[in-house]
């Protein structure tokens, strides 16, 4: 996939693609769920119902940020066998008009050098038998270097990871920087103060904005946490999304008139394929059709900030 | 936060804020004892937990290895097993914290019974997760959750088993961070807790160093514990770390191989220490059972409290630089260690720790001639693995039990 | 060797001789510590018993019932109940006896693990009767003694409980008493079994009255125990008799009625001091439930270690003279009990001791404002009997354990 | 039942019976087994087989000196309801040529004054409700007297208490001497010096010599301790029968052979009575045989005794 060549005016193509297309549709689906092949086909979806960013998970085994909907979703693909080659093999297949983002677990990237280099040519089953002496030296140091590589080698323009608070992520924000991909965090409804100053002065792209406690999942309402949220960083001038918990248009409207810049929109969809099951097309225009829905609503939400004039739209 | 490169806090933002207001708590309360915090945890380690604990001279296996070999009588605290050392720690902890609600993951049920007995004696509400496949394997242990009065929420996803439990209750804790503390298990998870479940824990070593000083007269040459998480471990090992002179083993459980079959994720084995790689699950940079490509296998053990596919990261560390070294006894071996324990000793050890006695049974030659063996809990509880698993199995050490048949 | 007019010898004239070494070697090593046996007996209760054991101030019942509630926590001892003080000494009296083998009987299965733990510890051969129906529905008790290395034989005959395998035991006895010595459970028996158990038991009322006068300042106002055979109960109080503002309460098994049906011959209850009248029953005059004609009639409590149709001479003598009052708790209070302190105080207490805290609930108004209750046992080994006995029952205190329905 | 009117050397008719039909032939059964009706036939086939005394077992719920054949008809006694009620009027409705003895055990004639005292016209099925204070006030000090008296008054001999020693027996000796029966001692292999000396002092009737350590019960041959027992009892006058383990005319000939005055065969009887299960002729029959084998072994081991020409009988 290669990035639009209609972004000249930011340095990175997450933080344009937002404030370009402002109020910005953000959405996740599970890379792998329920195979490659189908991914590529929503994805395509996604793009073409009007997502002006899309994040793709790579399934790590152990989700701890996930409900149960993208917990299913992230079985299902490895279920299916999805590996982070097979990741990166259906990145650079994909072409969309929105750029790409993955979404994973620290341990992925850390480990994806080790599967990479040289001494992965030692078949998979000949595990470690070693005693405690031999196992030392073959121990590889994880590294986060060859995963970013291979991500900015595959045109993807930004990482998240659900796992990583800012206090680790030294080693991977020098990674992106070098490889110019954008980092993008998570503030969540108990960041504040001090540690809110941090991260959002590490912020590049967009600042996650986590909509309530808790884990990802499709809500019927928006919480008050997430004008509180909104309202807390109001000041700083980084793009805002709010994910966690959105699945409908009116929620996006909110949201957005709350002064996000974007919404995310993940779990909404991720149910979508798993009440389609296996294999596409009527999945692919049920995913299509709803991300209209919800940039309808986001746009909604934009007018209602922009025009004054304009009826309130129902609140919950 | 780390020990060497092992370590960090490896969690979602929304957790950060908790754990550095643990962190604080951690330094008041446990380091400086502010509001008497450690003296009223010792008193009622002491009261309601049964502290000190004895080390007994074990006269026949001393006998059998020809060498003094004195048991660290852990199997006799509260709830049986050194668990509740932790336990009533941190649930003393939340409660000086003003947190009004406790949950906890459990595996094998050990580290649940002991925080529904921590969260009842001290009238906190508390919420156990445990695996499904858990809950159906160790029915004994719910129902004393349940008596305890604390509420047992099936986790149905995955395996059902630890990992599955862990990872549900770290979803809980970012819904609820604000009002409710986890209580973490083990030597395990990210920084503070690490610190603070060693600090809670080492009260088996301090107690075992003067314990065998006084009645030996002298340090061990080797201090013997099986490892899991690593909580009895680093419990029995902390106060020895500076005496030079003292070996340390940390026996894990080798299942019934070392092989990892990554196909299947499966790793018929919880060797961490030995066979495992780097890397970061739970919240922590440490040792790991993973495959390539980063994904956590299923560890196996016949011991479910040992079945977990991490440890401590300061286990870790002390592996790699050396000063303790890791060991592992096979399945096989823990129930043979199981069985002769029993029957010498009069001490039904628990399945973790009958991997140390698997241990010293291989290698005392190599222990010196004055070696402490953790016995970090009583084997009630796995009396119906035992006999399945020894069923299956021709065992020297194993009785027959047929008395049942009319 | 009696307590007033309870007690004596009352045993096939074979046995004679066997009692009157013990009588010797009880004066001898117990009374007057000959070749230091009092000394090996407590330094091994200490390290392989795990004594002392804590006197807890229970906060929440203290709260409960506006007073100063203690509880003697024997359930923290080794094995999981005030058994092994008696079986640990009675197998150590026999290795200085110069005998070569152990025989014992057991009910619920409480002494026979706890004389074959003791047994395995001091390398001495080991039996132990068990009725075949309680051998059944005490399936990990049967398997523990298996563990440690106890043949368990079988006894068919009547009902196939206690009482049954007393009698095949003192058959056991009665043929091979030169070099057997039978470890009986209780402070029952011909004489001088109910004073040498009772000196081995006695030691929780020592432990208790000293902790009660450090922790509390003073002696308590009533001491409160369960009683079946009676070594808890005379363990408990025996310190105390002499202290007579001390209330002494033996707390029985009311089962489910206190009225005996003579025509079947069941009692469903076994509250002996409170019901029974006075007999001849496996060696000592005392009280008992029997019918007119003088066969005993079958006993009945929820808790199978309360369930026996006699109990200890001296208590007998204690009740008639007015120092101990009996009373008595039915299984659904002691069921209540078991819950409320598991629930309130995070201790699983063994259905026998929840009789002694089903009294408390009751009668708490007469105990005064410094009580110590006797936890005996601790209630893993009851909680398959508590689940099916409050299934059946509406019980205030008990929680709902529906977590295994898939 | 009256005593024949031919023994007047003796003030006991039970040492009587034995020294006059030396060597004696004693047989035991339990009453009530399997109804009180079939023990009066059996009672009687062993009169005729020759039985010189004969002793009736009250069943007690506890019999902790038996082996399992008489606790087997010990419990069928119990199940067909045998009280000392009935047992006692079967005694007083038996006539035999042999002197009868109770064997009982202690409890049994502790609790025969409560069931027969006033107090026993409260019905059965009222039990003690009693709170502790009643109790004391409801409870019947046990006495000897009340069965001592009913057995001298149904024409008893004598009784046999297999869990009294002599150091509890004062009041039943006392009782005993009163109403003129005797108290039979049971003497054991570890029956020795002083002890040894004091019980045969109290003896009356004669001494039960228990052939082995254990409890009742048919055995394949005769102890060791047997001759033992005899050798260290042959210093004293009372009348010797032994008992535990003889099943055979060659046991009894073999025991008399070695001093003993008589045999007491017990559970090699009962089994015949189990062997044919409830009612009658056919067990009374073979017991009657049985019996007879018996008394000519013992005749056999008596005349090896007294006539020294005859060569040995085998032993084992």
């Amino acid at each position: 996939m290669t990035p639009e060549p209609t972004a000249p005016a930011f340095d990175s193509d997450v933080e344009a693609a937002i404030r370009e297309n402002h109020p910005a549709l953000i959405t996740y689906i599970t890379a792998g769920d329920p195979s490659l092949e189908d991914t590529k086909a929503y994805v395509e979806a996604l793009d073409r119902g009007g997502s002006d960013l899309i994040e793709l998970g790579l399934p790590f085994s152990e989700p701890i940020a996930e409900g149960p909907t993208i917990q299913g979703a992230i079985n299902r693909a490895l279920e299916a066998g999805t590996t982070p080659a097979g990741f990166f093999d259906l990145i650079d297949d994909l072409e969309t008009d929105a750029p790409l983002l993955v979404m994973t677990y620290y341990n992925m990237i850390l480990q994806f050098g080790n599967s990479e280099a040289p001494c992965a040519s030692n078949s998979n089953s000949e595990a470690p038998r070693a005693s405690n002496s031999d196992a030392a030296s073959l121990r590889n140091e994880p590294t986060v270097g060859p995963f970013v590589e291979r991500a900015a080698e595959a045109g993807l323009s930004g990482i998240i990871v659900p796992d990583l608070p800012a206090e680790e992520a030294d080693p991977l924000r020098t990674a992106c920087d070098e490889h110019g991909i954008d980092l993008v965090f998570i503030v969540a409804p108990t960041t504040e103060g001090e540690r809110l100053d941090r991260i959002m002065s590490q912020v590049s792209g967009f600042a996650y904005v986590q909509a309530r406690l808790g884990t990802t999942g499709a809500r019927a309402n928006v919480s008050t946490a997430t004008h509180e949220s909104l309202s807390r960083l109001s000041d700083y001038d980084v793009p805002k999304a709010v994910g966690f918990g959105v699945s409908e248009g009116d929620h996006a409207a909110e949201i957005i008139e709350a002064g996000a810049d974007g919404v995310i929109v993940g779990s909404a969809l991720v149910d979508i394929i798993a009440d389609h099951g296996a294999g596409g097309a009527p999945a692919a225009d049920a995913l299509e059709s709803k991300v209209r829905e919800l940039k309808r609503g986001a746009v909604r939400g934009g007018d209602a900030t922009t025009d004054e004039e304009q009826p309130e739209p129902e609140h919950p | 936060g780390t020990f060497g490169e092992y370590g960090g806090q490896y969690v979602p933002e929304a957790l950060m804020p908790a754990l550095q207001e643990l962190e604080d708590a951690y330094e008041r309360y446990v380091l400086d004892n502010e509001d008497g915090f450690m003296d009223e945890f010792r008193e009622r380690m002491r009261d309601f937990g049964g502290r000190p604990t004895p080390l007994q001279r074990a006269d026949r296996l001393s006998e059998r290895y020809g060498r003094e070999i004195y048991l660290k009588r852990e199997d006799l605290l509260h709830g049986g097993a050194h668990k509740l050392n932790n336990a009533l720690g941190q649930v003393l902890l939340a409660k000086y914290m003003g947190k009004e609600r406790i949950i906890a993951e459990t595996g094998a049920g050990q580290h649940g019974t002991a925080t529904a007995m921590a969260a009842a004696h001290l009238e906190m509400p508390c919420e156990i997760y445990m695996g499904r496949t858990d809950i159906n394997r160790q029915r004994p242990n719910v129902y004393r959750m349940r008596m305890n009065g604390a509420e047992v929420n099936p986790v149905t996803a995955g395996s059902g088993t630890l990992k599955e439990a862990i990872n549900e209750t770290m979803r809980d804790w970012a819904t609820t961070v604000e009002r409710t503390h986890y209580v973490i298990g083990s030597v395990v998870g990210p920084h503070p807790f690490p610190k603070l479940v060693r600090e809670f824990q080492s009260v088996i070593g301090a107690e075992a160093r003067k314990q065998v000083r006084e009645q030996a007269g002298r340090l061990p040459d080797s201090v013997v514990a099986c490892a899991g998480g690593g909580s009895n471990t680093m419990g029995s090992f902390h106060e020895f770390v500076p005496d030079e002179s003292v070996a340390l083993y940390a026996v894990e459980a080798g299942g019934s191989s070392l092989e990892i079959d990554t196909e299947s994720g499966v790793a018929p084995n919880s060797a961490t220490l030995s066979t495992g790689t780097d890397g970061v699950l739970h919240g922590a940079m440490t040792k790991l059972l993973q495959s390539r490509e980063g994904q956590i296998v299923e560890s196996h053990s016949v011991s479910a409290g040992l079945d977990y596919a991490g440890v401590g990261p300061e286990l870790s560390h002390l592996v790699d630089t050396g000063r303790v070294t890791p060991a592992n006894v096979d399945d096989d071996d823990a129930l043979n260690g199981f069985h002769r324990l029993s029957e010498l000793e009069g001490i039904i050890p628990a399945l973790e720790s009958s991997h140390a006695l698997g241990y010293l049974e291989e290698y005392h030659d190599d222990l010196g001639d004055l070696v402490v063996v953790t016995v970090s809990g009583r084997g009630d509880k796995d009396l119906e693995t035992v006999l399945e698993e020894t069923e299956k199995r021709d065992l020297e050490a194993a009785p027959d039990v047929e008395v049942f048949d009319r």
